[in-house]
């Protein structure tokens, strides 16, 4: 059912764990479905220099979240605000229609822990 | 790379000797039943002794055999038909929350059709508790439909008792021995039911085809389904004649070797819940710690989501399952762990290990030498598990 | 003694490349589809070819594709869903005298729930003429069931004409086109149906698996069965693998060969009208003079009753019907028959002859030979044959 | 479905055709189920001493009509009254379940013909 994008994301996963220092930290969970995804960033200079990733879901929730962190690496705050959900399921080589919305929670993960840098760094 | 099947509550593999029972009628003897001429007749013959057989082994009439197309439909048809033809005597159905979805799901439309349904809640083990059942029924009942076993958790419920109960209020009982048929000793006196479910392919018999039994004198009736008169009125349509052989002749199997099949499968089931239990932290045994098929491992793992279990597990060869096999791929959680009080963050992490009479030791060793970094690397990707 | 077997209609011997198709599917490829794991997958993926494969049988989607156990379920599921999910809109169905009882049955049960049926005559021929179609349209008018091709006399329908009308008025149309398949082109958007019933028996596949196809758009349900979520929730229950895996085999072999098989069988069928004509007396052709199943020869022979006749035929060797198989047995006069406005008499003395690709013209001089001795020999013992 | 021996009744039947000079005729018929038996006599000093059939209807009509003469040819008229269905059918080896009514019939048409051997006779 899985593509082997995925297989492989969920194998060997990209980005795993947490961040000390992280100065953004996002989580979004979806409470009937159960899965639970937080990304950890470290933004220096508008960049995305470091993101990890702590994703309790399904295969295809693990392989978005590690694609979503691959994606966003290096990317600025404004390009990686523009990572959709069909963009992380594309490079992924798609994902099957039960779990589209497994790349939302992804994209939205990401768009959160940038939320919560740009409010901490507001008055910056 | 090795595989380990061990998924034997969602399908079994077809007995050899199922197979070769079964392919003359795939390709010799493919008259219909129900034709007048010797190609049907020598067919007719053949799915009649079919009936015998599958009579014998639960302790029935042959009369009382119907074949259909498999648990599920054999569910729909025995509780929808009392439902119908015991109307003028009542409205009122009890079920249990653990039913399979072809039950529950069946009731619940009931209800939706103005039968009066009740639902009764399991322990933290699953279990139906009789005295539930016998405060549960009105005069209004008609039927209590409680599952023999339950696929998810192993659970064995207490039919007999509840059968007796039943008989003295008056009140039909059907229970659904899909998971139970060839893994407990199952006699329909004994247990004492009108109406019992069976489905082949849970008994290394082909997938497409079950076995209604209807007690002589319930007042039952085909119901759902319209059109010519097999299976004396009870079930319409051809016959599904080599799945009926195979169905005959893996229920046979099945039964004479029970009590062989029950050791030996208990021992590598109680193998595998003391490596799983002494080698992992933060698990659960979910299901009866005694009353349960000797064939079912089930547990939750916390902090761990149950399809990249599988997953993991898949990538490891072995097949596994979690919760249903009808419900896995939907996003819902199960509704028999939710019926326990788990949370569902526990229900999301369960693990349903079915085993059956191929899998050896060495399939247990295997199994539980990957066991540990499977759930050791998806608890290190868990948020839950930070606190 | 020679064995010839003209009872196609009832039920065919399955090709040996569907058996060989089927096989791996009995034995190695034994997971359920729903299983997320390897041996579910495998399995997924082979019942989705096999879908493709229907599909493109009769000019379908895929997704428009349900398996099913048998053309019996497919005609119930049709019916009874497109009725209950269109009831806001109206209550009214109509179908044929001669439907087979799948259909008949299902829409005079739906007639006691409350629904308004109409059951429209058809002419000496067994035909439906589309004039009383457009006439019985009403406002209320939700379905249209009508046959493609007539089990036990062959008549084919006009559906496609029938399928306009219903089109113009907003009113869907099912047909049942088990005995049609394999015999007549076949195409959904040709024909202009909605909903469509295959049986896998009649094509050379196995029996207890069928199809139901439902074009995209049209407001159904599934309102019988209730359980797990396979086949898109259209119908639940395991699928019977083994089974689909030889319908789609069957549907691609007899697609391929149509045309050919159609050429041989109507040479076959004129072979042995013919013989039957010329050489006894008292005898009508029943069904339509051309518009008929390539395959089906079926006549009256005064004087003499259906069952004596097969009795004699089957001594010798030939595997004929009476009606339909599924009424064979049983008392009643046959309904189709009945409809073509022949008396009880002539409908007892009821042949029918459906012939098969492995049928040679030998069978057809052997059945020829064969035949005038018995229908003597019964009318001499008959009293009808006095005056 | 039937016995040995109501194939060879059918097959063989015994005592087919009509009897010119019978004193006796009984015809009965079941129109709903369409079949017809017509049995002639011919009464000898109260003995049955010929006996022949005609019969429209399923293979287990011609069997109980061939049966159903056999048994009463030579017998009594009063023996030959106390012919009963059953014992048709089990001379016979039994019949289906679905064709007992069958037997029935051959029983009727022979009573019947006896009847009216009686009624035509009945001032002498
Ligand atoms: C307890 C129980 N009942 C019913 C069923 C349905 O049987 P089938 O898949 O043969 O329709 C199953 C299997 O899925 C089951 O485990
Ligand atoms: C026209 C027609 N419809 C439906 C059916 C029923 O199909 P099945 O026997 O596969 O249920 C038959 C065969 O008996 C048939 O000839
Ligand atoms: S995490 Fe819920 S389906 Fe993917
Ligand atoms: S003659 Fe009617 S069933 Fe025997």
């Amino acid at each position: 059912m899985y593509s082997e994008k995925v297989m492989d994301h969920f194998e060997n996963p990209r980005n795993v764990g947490e961040i000390e220092n992280a100065n953004g930290i996002g989580q979004v969970g979806n409470p009937s479905c159960g899965d639970i995804m937080k990304i950890y960033l470290v933004v220096e200079d508008n960049i995305i220099k470091d993101i990890k990733f702590k994703t309790f879901g399904c295969g295809a929730a693990v392989a978005t979240s590690s694609m979503v962190t691959e994606l966003a690496k290096g990317k600025t705050l404004e390009e990686a605000l523009e990572l959709s959900n069909a963009a992380v399921a594309q490079a992924l080589d798609g994902l099957p229609p039960k779990k589209m919305h497994c790349s939302n929670l992804a994209a939205d993960a990401l768009h959160a822990a940038i939320k919560d840098y740009q409010e901490k760094h507001k008055s910056a | 790379m090795r595989r380990v099947y061990f998924d034997h509550s969602a399908t079994t593999p077809i007995d050899t000797a199922v197979v070769d029972a079964m392919t003359p009628y795939l390709t010799e003897y493919f008259g219909n039943p129900s034709s007048f001429h010797s190609y049907g007749r020598e067919v007719r013959k053949a799915v009649e002794a079919a009936r015998e057989k599958v009579a014998l082994a639960i302790g029935a009439d042959p009369k009382e055999i119907t074949f259909t197309s498999g648990g599920t439909e054999s569910d729909n048809m025995a509780i929808h038909g009392v439902a119908y033809m015991n109307k003028n005597k009542g409205n009122h159905i009890i079920t249990s929350a653990v039913e399979h979805h072809a039950v529950l799901n069946t009731v619940k439309a009931l209800g939706k059709e103005g039968f009066d349904i009740t639902i009764l809640p399991v322990d933290k083990y699953g279990m139906v508790n009789p005295d539930d059942v016998a405060a549960a029924i009105t005069d209004k009942t008609i039927l209590i439909t409680i599952m023999h076993a339950n696929n998810e958790i192993g659970t064995i419920q207490p039919v007999k008792e509840i059968a007796a109960i039943a008989k003295a209020r008056g009140v039909y009982v059907h229970t659904d021995a899909v998971q139970s048929f060839g893994k407990i000793p199952l006699n329909v006196d004994d247990l004492g039911v009108n109406l019992l479910t069976l489905s082949a392919h849970k008994f290394y018999g082909p997938k497409g085809v079950g076995v209604l039994y209807i007690r002589k004198g319930t007042r039952w009736k085909q119901t759902l389904m319209h059109g010519g008169s097999q299976e004396r009125l009870r079930r319409t349509g051809t016959e599904n004649v080599p799945g009926i052989i195979g169905l005959a002749k893996a229920a046979e199997i099945v039964s004479a070797n029970l009590q062989k099949e029950q050791d030996y499968l208990t021992k590598l089931r109680d193998k595998l819940i003391k490596g799983v239990m002494d080698n992992i932290d933060k698990v659960i045994l979910t299901g009866h710690p005694t009353q349960r098929l000797c064939n079912l491992a089930s547990f939750c793992f916390e902090y761990i989501e149950g399809e990249s279990q599988l997953l993991s597990l898949d990538m490891k060869g072995i097949a596994a399952s979690s919760g249903s096999a009808c419900t896995s791929g939907s996003l819902e959680p199960s509704h028999v762990l939710m019926a326990l009080g788990l949370t569902h963050e526990i229900a999301h992490g369960s693990l349903r290990l079915s085993l059956g009479k191929d899998n050896t030791e060495e399939d247990v060793d295997y199994f539980l030498e990957v066991l540990p970094a499977v759930v050791q690397r998806l608890r290190m990707m868990s948020p839950l598990a930070e606190d």
